[in-house]
C-alpha cells in the first residue's frame, strides 16, 4: 500500500455520557484496501464505524478524505462524499421493492417524476456487476431471505458511488454457503479502487480478506498491521490483551444439591427449522451451544422456551416430560431465557428497574409470590446494579450492562432450574462481562444447568464445561470444554462438506 | 383448507393487498346483487349505478386524502369539520356569483391547506399525538363553525352545481374527479420523491432518516393534502346543496373515511398500501349502502351491518398479513432430512418464486 | 426547545385569560351570537327572525281551520286548494309511494314515523295507494340527496314524499323531484321552492316558541329569571321557536339568564340548570324542545329549590312529571300527527283530488285543563312519546306505538 | 436517546409523565373558578360537582386500562348510551328488577369487553377498527332493538347511585353515591395497577414482545382490560342513567372525551406510560374546565375551540416536557426472516 491514502482518520475521541470510548484513534485506509477492524466488543469498533458514516460526532480528530478535511453531521453527508456504511441493523423497508430501497431519499427522476424502470436499471446492473443478477430489482424487501438483504445493503451502499465502505459484520447473518458469495461482491469491489472497512469477529475471514488489520481494545488503537505478516494467534493475544485463559472464572466448588443430576434433556426435537436435536445438561454445568449465527442455535432456545414450539421430540426437565407450547409453560417447568435482543425481547424500557425485574414473577403463577419478589432487591444489589435513580429509575436510562443485570435479575428472581443464555454479554463493558461470568459460575455451583449460546468464540470455550456444535439446524457434533476455536470451527463448518457429498 | 389457504396465499403473493381487496369488492357486488335478486330487484340497474357511483365520491375524498396521512403513519379526525367549514367558505365566498367560483375554490382550498398545514406542525414539531391533535384541532374548528354561523349560509352559483349534480352517462361528475384525483394521487406516490417519502416514513422513520429524508416534510405534506381533499368534499357537498351547511360535521365521515382506508389494506402503523386498495374501500362501502337502501334495510339494521363487515373484513385482511412473514425453512414439518437445494444459493434463485414455494410446503 | 415551551405556556394561559374577558366584553351585534349575559338586551336574530312570518304564524294561531274537528291532520288552515287531476292515475291501488325521510333519530320523528307507517297500512287496505318504500338518510344532507336521486332515477315512484333534514340543502334535489314529473309532497321542514305539489307542516316554530314563551311571561311575576334551553344552533326550526321567544321576552319584563346548548341529553341539561341554580333563582324554564324537561326538572329537586314554571313539549315523559308534581307549566305541540297527512295527501294527489298548496296543519299547545285528558288518552304509551300523534284510530293503534 | 437527563431523573416519579402538568392545570382552573363563584367550594356546588364528573372518572379509568395496554377503545359512548337504553327497556319502572337488570348489564358489557379484546387480540383487527365495528354496531341494534328512541323508564332505586346519596352530612350536605363509586373504582384502579395483573398489563403496553418473552399471556391481559373497559362504562352508565334519566342523546361522544381526559393526564397513546391517578385528574380537568367555560358565560358554542386548544397545548407541553425520545414507538426493524417476533396471538 503506498501511495496517499484515500481516507485517513487522525486522533478520533469520543465520549457517551461521559465514558470515553474512543481515544485518539488513527486509520489509514487505500483504495481497493480491505481494512479488517477488530477487537473485542465494546472495543469501539462499531463507534468508530458509525463516527466515519456521520451517524455520531467525533468529540476530537479529523477525517480527511483524498488529502480534504470533511466533516459528516449526517449520514447522508458522507454518502454524498462516497462514504458509505452497511450497518450490522438492516437498514430497509421491508414494504418496498429492492430497487426503491437501494434509491431511498434520492430517487432517479425522469423529466420531474420518478422512474422506477430506470432505479431497477441501474439496481439490476449494480446487482449484475457483482455477478448477483439473481436478485429481482422489483420484489419487495420483506420476500428476500437474510442474505438477500444483506446484499441489497451492500448495492446500496454501492450505489452512491462509494469509494470507502464499511461494512459492520456483514457477515453475522449469514449461512455459510452465502459468506461465499459476499467474498465475491468483495472481491469485485476491490478490484474497482473501492476502500474497506471491515468489523469482524471472524478471524477466517479476516485472514482470508484483510490487507491490513487494526486491533482496538476499549477504544484505544492497540496496532495497525499487514495482514500477510500476523500470526492469528497474536492478532488474538493483541485483542485480548492477555492471556485468554485469565478472563473467564474458574469454575467454583459445587454446592448445590442438584448438581451432577440432568436436568434438561432433549431428544429427537425438532420443527421447520431443526432436526434431530438431541441435548443433555446437567446441575452445576455449562453447556455451549456452538455454531455459526443462523445455524439453529437461538432457535433451540426458542423451541425449548416455546416461543417457536417443536413438533417433534420430548424435552424433559428434571426427569419430567413437559411440553413447553408457551413462554409461560417453559417459566412454570423452571426455564430462564435471556434472549439476544435484549431491547426488543427483554426490556420495559418505560419502565423502572423494580417492574422490570418482578415482571416474570408477576405473570406466572403464584403471581407476585411476596418471598421472591423481596429477593429481588437484594438480587438487584448482588448484581452490583447502578442505577443513578435507584430502583425506580426507568431502565432506558441504565447503560447496556446494567440493562442486561436487570434482566438476569428477572430471571434469577424465579429460581430456575436451567438457565439458557442467548448472547449474554453482546454489546456490554467489560466488567459487566465479568459479572456475567463470576454469576454463571456461581448458578452452576448452585446446581442450575445452563445452556450457553454466544458467537464469540473464546467465551464459549472459556466458560463452558462442554461445548454442542450445530450445523445448519442439526448437531454436528459434540466437543469438550477447553477444545481449540479451530476444532470448533471445523465441526461448525464442516457440515458444509457432508452437504456437498450428500447432494445427488 | 389448506389447499383454500394456500390457493389464496399465492393469489396473494401475486397481486397483493389490493388484489384481495378488489376480489373482496368483486364478493360484496356479487352478494349484495344475489340478494337484491331474491327481493325482485335488480342491483345494476341505471339508477342503482348511478346512486352507488354517487355515494362514492364524497367518501372518494375523504378516503384519499386519509390513505395520504395514514400511510405516514398519522390520522386525521379534523375532515369532518374541515369539510363542514369549506362548505361555509365556498358558498360564502362564491356568493351565487359565476365569475366567484374561481375564488371560492381557491379560497376554499387554501384554509383547507392552512389548516392541514398546522395538523402536520403540531404534530412533527410540537410532537403531538396525531389522534389529539387533529381531535382538538376538529374541536376548534367546531366551535368557530357553531359560533360563528347559525345553519346554512352563502349561495353556489347554477354553474358550480354540475360538480355535484350533473352526470355523464351513469358517471356523475363528481365520481370522475374523484377517480381523477385517485388516479392523480397514485401517480404522486409512484412517481414522485414525496410520494416514496411517505412510504419511508411510514414505514419507518429512522431508516428514512438515515436516507436522507427529513421525516417531518412528507408528514407534514400528507396533512396538507389530506385536508385538502376534505375542502374538495366541501366543495362537492356545498355544490350538491347549492348552499354552505356547518352541520355536515355530525355525519362522522372521518370515521368512516378511515374505515375505508383500512378496508382498502392500508396498514393502519404505516407504510404499506395505496389509493387504489382505498377506491376499491371506497366502493364497497358505498356498495353495501346501495344495496341496503334497494333492500330498504332498517337504518339501524345498517350500522349493525357496517359495524360487523369492516371488522370482518380487516380481519380477513391481518390473517393474511400474518401468513406473509418470510420464514426460512430448513425442515418440512415432516421432518425429512433437509434436501440439498434447500435453502437455495439465495442470490442465484428467482425471488418471485419464492413465497409461492413457502405457501405451499406449510 | 425552550421557546417553544414558553410558548405553549403562552398560549394555554391565553386561553384562559381569553376565556376570562369574554365575560364582560359584549357581543358583537353583527355577528348575532346572543351569549350567555347579554340576556337584557334580548332581540332576535336577523337571521333567523321574520317579521312577516312571525306575524302571519301569530295570525294563524287564531284562526279556525277548515276540515273535521276530530281530525286534526286533515284540517288545513286558509288553504289554497290547488288542482292535481294531472297526477292523476288509473289504478292507484297499484301506485308506489317513496317516502326519503331526514332520519328517525329523535323520539319525535320515530313516533311520527311510526304513525306514517300506520297511515300507510291503512290507505293500502282502502286500496288509495299500493306500496310504499321509505329510505332514512341518517341526518345526512348529502346521503338525503343520493337518496331522493335514486328515487327519482329510479322511476318506480308514483309520488315521492320528502321530509327534508336541512331547508336549504335539500332545495336543489327536491326541484329535481319535481322536474322529473312525479307528485312530490314536502312535510316538516319545508324547502326553498315552491315546486311541490303540497307543502305540509304545522303552522310553524315562531308558533311554537311564542306559544311557551307567552305562558311563561303570563305565569311568571315582572322581573323573574328565565333560562332558555337550546339543542343545537343552526336548525331552521329550532331557531325560528328561539327567534319568536326572544322577540316576546324582549316585550316582557322577565329577565332571561341566556340560553345553553344541551344536544338534548339529559345529563347536560341537569349538570347546567344545576349550575345556574348555584349562582342564583331561576324561575322560568323555556325549551325549544321538550326531551330531557325532566332532567332539568330534577336539578330543582335535587338542588332543594321549588320548580320552575317550564314551558316543555307534549313529551309523555314531561307531562307524566307535571302531572305528578303539579307544575305549573305548558306543553307547546309541534303537531306530531303531522306525520298521517304526506301519505293521505299523497293518495288524494294520485287520486286526482285538490289539496291545498300549503297544507298548514293546527298547532295548539296543551294546556292544563286538557293535560288529563291527553295523559287518558295515552295512558299505554312508553315516555318519549308524544300526545299529539294522532293515531288513536288507526289500525295497529296502541301495540304498534307501544311495542315499538 | 441516551443523553444524559440528570435534571428529569431528579424529578420525583409522581410529577413526571403529565400527572404533574395536568395537577397545575387543575389547580389553575380551580382557581379561576374560584375568582368567578366563591361559593363553588363550599360543599353543595362542590358535590355537585363531583356527582357530574364521576361517570367520566370511572370511564377515564376504564379506557386508561386499555390505552395503557396500547390499545384504543372507541365503544364506551356507544356501550353508555346501550347501556341506559337496555336499562330502561328491561326494567320499565318496575322497582323489583332493578338489581336483576344491573346484574344484565354488567354480564352484557362484559360480553362486549371480551369481544374487542379478543377480536383485537385473536383476530388481529387494529382496535381502533374493532372498537369503531362494535360502536357502530351498538348504536345499531340497541335503537333497532328500541325502534329509534328509548323506551321505557328507570326505577328509582337504579336511579339512586347516580342521583342521590347519603344526606346531612355537615358542610357538604350530601355525598353523592356516585363520588363514593368513581372513588372506590379509583383505589381499585390503583390497587389493580399495583397487583400482578396491572404489572402485566404495564408490560404489555411498553413491550409486548418482552412481556410475552417474560411469560405474559398478551392477549389475555388485553382481552381484560378491554372487559375492563365495558364494565367502567357499564358503571358509567349506570351512574349517567340514575343522574339524568333515559334521553336519546345519553352517551354520544363519550368515548372522545374519555380519552381526551386520560391523555390530558398524561397518559401516552401507545401504552405503557402513565398512571391512574393521572387518568382521574385528567377526567376531572376535563370536567372543570366545562364548569369553568359555564361560569365565565361563554358562548356555549365558543366552548370546542377552547377545549381543543388547551388539549393541545397541554398535550404538547406534556410531550415536549423531556422526553428525548421520538413520539413513535422504538422503530420497527424488518423482521430478521429467520427469527420470528413472538406476538400475542401465536398462542
Amino acid at each position: 500500500m503506498t501511495g496517499a491514502p484515500l481516507l485517513r482518520m487522525t486522533g478520533i475521541g469520543k465520549s457517551f455520557l461521559g465514558v470515553r470510548v474512543l481515544h485518539g484513534v488513527d486509520l489509514d485506509l487505500h483504495a481497493g484496501e480491505l481494512h479488517a477492524l477488530v477487537g473485542e466488543n465494546g472495543a469501539g469498533k462499531s463507534t468508530l464505524m458509525k463516527v466515519l458514516a456521520g451517524v455520531h460526532r467525533a468529540d476530537t480528530g479529523r477525517i480527511e478524505l483524498d488529502g480534504a478535511e470533511v466533516s459528516f453531521e449526517h449520514p447522508v453527508r458522507a454518502q454524498r462524499a462516497g462514504v458509505s456504511t452497511v450497518f450490522q441493523e438492516f437498514n430497509l423497508l421491508p414494504e418496498r421493492t429492492v430497487a426503491q430501497n437501494v434509491f431511498l431519499g434520492r430517487e432517479t427522476r425522469t423529466r420531474g417524476v420518478v422512474d422506477d424502470r430506470a432505479m431497477e436499471g441501474a439496481t439490476a446492473e449494480l446487482l449484475a456487476d457483482l455477478g448477483l443478477a439473481g436478485i429481482a430489482p422489483w420484489s419487495k424487501v420483506r420476500h428476500l431471505s437474510v442474505a438477500e438483504q444483506q446484499v441489497v445493503e451492500i448495492v446500496k451502499a454501492l450505489s452512491h458511488d462509494a469509494r470507502v465502505i464499511s461494512m459492520d459484520e456483514p457477515t453475522a447473518a449469514l449461512a455459510d454457503h452465502e459468506v461465499e458469495v459476499l467474498y465475491r461482491i468483495i472481491a469485485r469491489l476491490r478490484e474497482r479502487g473501492v476502500g474497506i472497512l471491515y468489523v469482524s469477529h471472524r478471524l477466517k475471514e479476516i485472514f482470508d480478506l484483510a490487507d491490513t488489520i487494526t486491533v482496538l481494545k476499549d477504544g484505544h488503537l492497540v496496532d495497525t498491521m499487514a495482514a500477510a505478516d500476523t500470526r492469528p494467534a497474536e492478532l488474538v493475544r493483541k485483542m485480548v490483551g492477555r492471556p485468554v485463559s485469565s478472563v473467564f472464572p474458574d469454575p467454583l466448588e459445587p454446592h448445590g444439591e442438584r448438581v451432577g443430576e440432568v436436568r434438561l434433556s432433549v431428544s429427537g426435537a425438532g420443527n421447520t427449522r431443526l432436526d434431530g436435536i438431541d441435548l443433555e445438561v446437567r446441575g452445576g454445568e455449562i453447556v455451549g451451544l456452538a455454531g455459526l449465527q443462523g445455524s439453529g442455535r437461538t432457535e433451540i432456545a426458542h423451541g425449548l422456551f416455546g416461543v417457536d414450539r417443536f413438533t417433534r421430540g420430548e424435552v424433559h426437565v428434571d426427569g419430567r416430560r413437559i411440553d413447553p407450547r408457551s413462554p409461560r409453560r417453559a417459566v412454570r417447568a423452571g426455564l430462564a431465557l435471556v434472549t439476544e435482543d435484549r431491547k426488543s425481547q427483554g426490556l420495559l424500557l418505560d419502565q423502572s428497574v423494580l417492574a422490570n425485574a418482578r415482571l416474570v414473577l408477576d405473570a406466572v403463577p403464584p403471581f407476585g409470590s411476596g418471598r421472591r419478589v423481596r429477593r429481588i432487591p437484594g438480587i438487584l444489589s448482588s448484581l452490583e446494579l447502578v442505577a443513578r435513580g435507584g430502583h425506580g429509575q426507568e431502565v432506558r436510562f441504565l447503560s447496556g450492562g446494567n440493562q442486561q443485570k436487570v434482566v438476569l435479575a428477572k430471571w434469577l428472581a424465579t429460581d430456575p432450574g436451567v438457565m439458557i443464555l442467548d448472547e449474554p454479554t453482546r454489546g456490554i463493558d467489560v466488567g459487566a462481562k465479568q459479572a456475567v461470568y463470576s454469576l454463571m459460575r456461581e448458578l452452576a455451583a448452585a446446581g442450575v444447568a445452563i445452556l450457553l449460546i454466544s458467537s464469540e468464540l473464546p467465551e464459549l470455550i472459556g466458560m463452558s464445561d462442554r461445548l454442542v456444535v450445530l450445523d445448519d439446524g442439526r448437531v454436528a457434533g459434540e466437543l469438550p470444554g477447553g477444545s481449540s476455536e479451530e476444532t470448533v470451527m471445523a465441526l461448525a463448518t464442516g457440515a458444509s462438506v457432508h452437504r456437498e457429498e450428500a447432494a445427488p | 383448507m389448506t389447499r383454500v389457504v394456500s390457493a389464496s396465499r399465492n393469489l396473494r403473493a401475486r397481486t397483493g393487498t389490493t388484489g384481495l381487496v378488489y376480489l373482496a369488492l368483486v364478493i360484496v357486488l356479487v352478494v349484495g346483487a344475489l340478494f337484491v335478486a331474491l327481493r325482485g330487484g335488480n342491483l345494476f340497474t341505471a339508477a342503482n349505478t348511478v346512486d352507488l357511483f354517487t355515494r362514492s365520491s364524497l367518501l372518494g375524498f375523504l378516503a384519499i386524502g386519509q390513505t395520504l396521512v395514514i400511510l405516514c403513519r398519522s390520522l386525521d379526525l379534523s375532515v369532518g369539520y374541515v369539510t363542514a367549514l369549506s362548505t361555509m367558505v365556498a358558498a360564502i365566498t362564491m356568493a351565487g356569483d359565476p365569475s366567484r367560483i374561481v375564488l371560492g375554490i381557491g379560497a376554499t382550498l387554501g384554509l383547507a391547506a392552512l389548516i392541514g398545514l398546522v395538523n402536520g406542525l403540531v404534530i412533527t414539531r410540537l410532537r403531538v399525538n396525531p389522534f389529539i391533535a387533529t381531535l382538538g384541532m376538529g374541536l376548534i374548528i367546531k366551535g368557530y363553525l357553531d359560533t360563528r354561523f347559525q345553519g346554512p349560509g352563502g349561495s353556489i352559483p347554477a354553474e358550480f352545481q354540475t360538480f355535484g349534480l350533473s352526470r355523464v352517462g351513469v358517471l356523475p361528475v363528481s365520481t370522475l374527479v374523484m377517480l381523477a384525483l385517485a388516479v392523480a394521487v397514485i401517480l404522486f406516490l409512484r412517481r414522485t420523491r414525496t410520494g416514496f417519502h411517505m412510504y419511508a416514513v411510514g414505514g419507518d422513520a429512522e431508516v428514512a432518516r438515515l436516507s436522507g429524508i427529513r421525516p417531518e416534510l412528507p408528514v407534514i405534506i400528507a396533512h396538507v393534502l389530506c385536508s385538502m381533499t376534505a375542502g374538495v368534499a366541501g366543495l362537492l357537498l356545498a355544490s350538491r346543496f347549492g348552499t354552505g351547511n356547518t352541520l355536515v360535521y355530525g355525519n362522522g365521515y372521518e370515521l368512516e373515511a378511515i374505515a375505508a382506508v383500512v378496508l382498502g389494506g392500508t396498514y393502519l402503523l404505516g407504510g404499506r398500501g395505496g389509493v387504489a386498495g382505498t377506491v376499491a374501500g371506497v366502493f364497497i362501502l358505498a356498495t353495501l349502502d346501495t344495496v341496503f337502501n334497494t333492500l330498504s334495510v332498517d337504518p339501524f339494521v345498517k350500522d349493525v351491518l357496517r359495524g360487523a363487515i369492516v371488522i370482518a373484513a380487516v380481519a380477513i385482511y391481518a390473517r393474511g398479513q400474518h401468513a406473509r412473514t418470510a420464514v426460512r425453512l430448513r425442515f418440512p414439518s415432516g421432518g425429512a432430512p433437509p434436501p440439498a437445494t434447500v435453502p437455495p444459493d439465495p442470490p442465484t434463485s428467482p425471488p418471485e418464486a419464492e413465497p409461492a414455494a413457502r405457501g405451499g410446503t406449510r | 426547545m425552550r421557546a417553544s415551551r414558553v410558548l405553549l405556556a403562552g398560549a394555554a394561559g391565553l386561553t384562559l385569560v381569553l376565556s376570562a374577558c369574554t365575560t364582560d366584553a359584549p357581543e358583537n351585534p353583527d355577528e348575532g351570537t346572543a351569549g350567555g349575559e347579554n340576556g337584557g338586551e334580548m332581540s332576535p336574530d336577523a337571521e333567523w327572525f321574520d317579521q312577516a312570518e312571525f306575524g302571519t304564524q301569530m295570525a294563524q294561531r287564531d284562526i279556525e281551520p277548515e276540515g273535521p274537528a276530530d281530525e286534526p291532520w286533515t284540517q288545513a288552515i286558509e288553504p289554497e286548494w290547488v288542482d292535481t287531476s294531472d297526477f292523476a292515475i288509473d289504478d292507484p291501488q297499484d301506485a308506489h309511494v317513496c317516502f326519503s325521510n331526514a332520519s328517525v333519530s329523535n323520539p319525535w320523528r320515530v313516533t311520527g314515523f311510526i304513525t306514517m307507517e300506520q297511515q300507510v297500512e291503512a290507505l293500502v287496505d282502502e286500496g288509495r295507494i299500493g306500496s310504499f318504500d321509505s329510505s332514512d338518510a341518517a341526518d345526512d344532507d348529502n346521503q338525503q340527496i343520493s337518496d331522493i336521486q335514486a328515487f327519482v332515477d329510479s322511476g318506480n315512484c308514483d309520488a315521492i314524499i320528502i321530509s327534508p333534514s336541512t331547508t336549504a340543502t335539500l332545495t336543489p334535489a327536491v326541484e329535481t323531484a319535481c322536474e322529473s314529473g312525479v307528485p312530490v309532497v314536502v312535510f316538516d321542514r319545508g324547502v326553498n321552492s315552491d315546486c311541490m305539489v303540497t307543502f305540509i307542516h304545522p303552522i310553524g316554530g315562531y308558533a311554537y316558541g311564542a306559544d311557551a314563551a307567552d305562558f311563561l311571561v303570563e305565569s311568571l311575576e315582572p322581573g323573574s329569571t328565565v333560562l332558555a334551553l337550546r339543542i343545537l344552533p343552526g336548525v331552521d326550526v329550532l331557531e325560528h321557536r328561539w327567534a319568536a321567544a326572544q322577540e316576546v321576552f324582549a316585550d316582557s319584563e322577565l329577565e332571561v339568564l341566556g340560553f345553553e346548548f344541551t344536544e338534548g341529553d339529559g345529563a347536560q341539561i341537569k349538570d347546567l340548570v344545576s349550575q345556574h341554580l348555584q349562582r342564583g333563582e331561576v324561575n322560568g324554564i323555556w325549551m325549544d324542545a321538550g326531551d330531557g324537561a325532566v332532567a332539568g326538572l330534577e336539578a330543582f329537586e335535587d338542588a332543594g329549590q321549588p320548580y320552575p314554571v317550564i314551558a316543555g313539549e307534549d313529551e309523555l315523559s314531561f307531562m307524566r312529571k307535571w302531572d305528578e308534581e303539579g307544575l305549573t307549566a305548558i306543553a307547546p305541540v309541534y303537531s306530531n300527527f303531522q306525520w298521517r297527512t304526506p301519505v293521505i295527501a299523497a293518495g288524494m294527489i294520485l287520486a286526482g283530488e285538490e289539496v291545498p298548496a300549503e297544507w298548514v296543519l293546527p298547532q295548539d299547545p296543551i294546556r292544563e285543563d286538557e293535560l288529563d285528558d291527553y295523559l287518558d288518552r295515552n295512558s299505554d304509551m312508553p315516555s318519549l312519546h308524544y300526545a299529539k300523534f294522532g293515531g288513536e284510530d288507526l289500525p295497529g293503534f296502541p301495540e304498534a306505538w307501544v311495542d315499538r | 436517546m441516551t443523553e444524559p437527563t440528570t435534571a428529569r431523573v431528579r424529578f420525583p416519579t409522581a410529577l413526571r409523565g403529565g400527572t404533574g402538568t395536568v395537577s397545575v392545570l387543575l389547580v389553575l382552573i380551580f382557581v379561576v373558578i374560584a375568582t368567578q363563584n366563591p361559593s363553588f367550594f363550599e360543599g353543595p356546588p362542590l358535590m355537585a360537582f363531583a356527582k357530574k364528573a364521576a361517570p367520566l372518572v370511572v370511564l377515564a379509568i376504564g379506557q386508561y386500562l386499555v390505552i395503557v395496554s396500547g390499545e384504543f377503545d372507541l365503544s364506551v359512548g356507544s356501550l353508555v348510551g346501550a347501556q341506559v337504553v337496555i336499562a330502561a327497556r328491561l326494567i320499565d319502572g318496575d322497582e323489583a328488577m332493578t338489581y336483576p337488570v344491573i346484574g344484565l348489564m354488567l354480564l352484557f358489557g362484559l360480553l362486549v369487553g371480551l369481544v374487542n379484546g379478543l377480536v383485537t387480540t385473536l383476530l388481529r383487527v387494529p382496535s381502533i377498527i374493532t372498537t369503531l365495528g362494535t360502536m357502530l354496531i351498538l348504536f345499531g341494534a340497541v335503537r333497532y332493538w328500541t325502534g329509534g328512541a328509548p323506551t321505557g323508564a328507570l326505577s328509582e332505586g337504579f336511579r339512586v347511585f347516580g342521583r342521590h346519596g347519603p344526606d346531612g352530612v355537615p358542610v357538604l350536605g350530601q355525598i353523592p353515591w356516585a363520588l363514593v363509586i368513581a372513588a372506590l373504582l379509583t383505589v381499585g384502579a390503583i390497587l389493580l395497577m399495583r397487583s400482578p395483573y396491572g404489572r402485566s398489563l404495564m408490560a404489555t403496553g411498553d413491550n409486548d414482545t418482552a412481556a410475552a418473552f417474560s411469560g405474559v399471556r398478551v392477549w389475555r391481559v388485553r382481552t381484560l382490560a378491554f372487559v375492563g373497559s365495558s364494565l367502567m362504562a357499564t358503571v358509567a352508565a349506570i351512574l349517567i342513567g340514575g343522574f339524568a334519566g333515559v334521553t336519546a342523546q345519553v352517551g354520544e361522544g363519550l368515548e372522545f372525551t374519555a380519552i381526551t381526559a386520560v391523555v390530558l393526564g398524561g397518559v401516552v397513546l401507545g401504552g405503557g406510560r402513565g398512571t391512574v391517578v393521572a387518568a382521574v385528574l385528567g377526567a376531572l380537568t376535563v370536567e372543570a374546565l366545562f364548569t369553568l367555560f359555564n361560569q365565565l358565560y361563554l358562548p356555549s358554542t365558543i366552548q370546542p375551540t377552547a377545549q381543543g386548544l388547551i388539549i393541545i397545548a397541554a398535550v404538547a407541553y406534556v410531550s415536549r416536557r423531556g422526553d428525548p425520545r421520538p413520539p413513535t414507538r422504538p422503530r420497527r426493524r424488518p423482521d430478521p426472516p429467520n427469527e420470528r417476533q413472538l406476538d400475542s396471538s401465536r398462542r
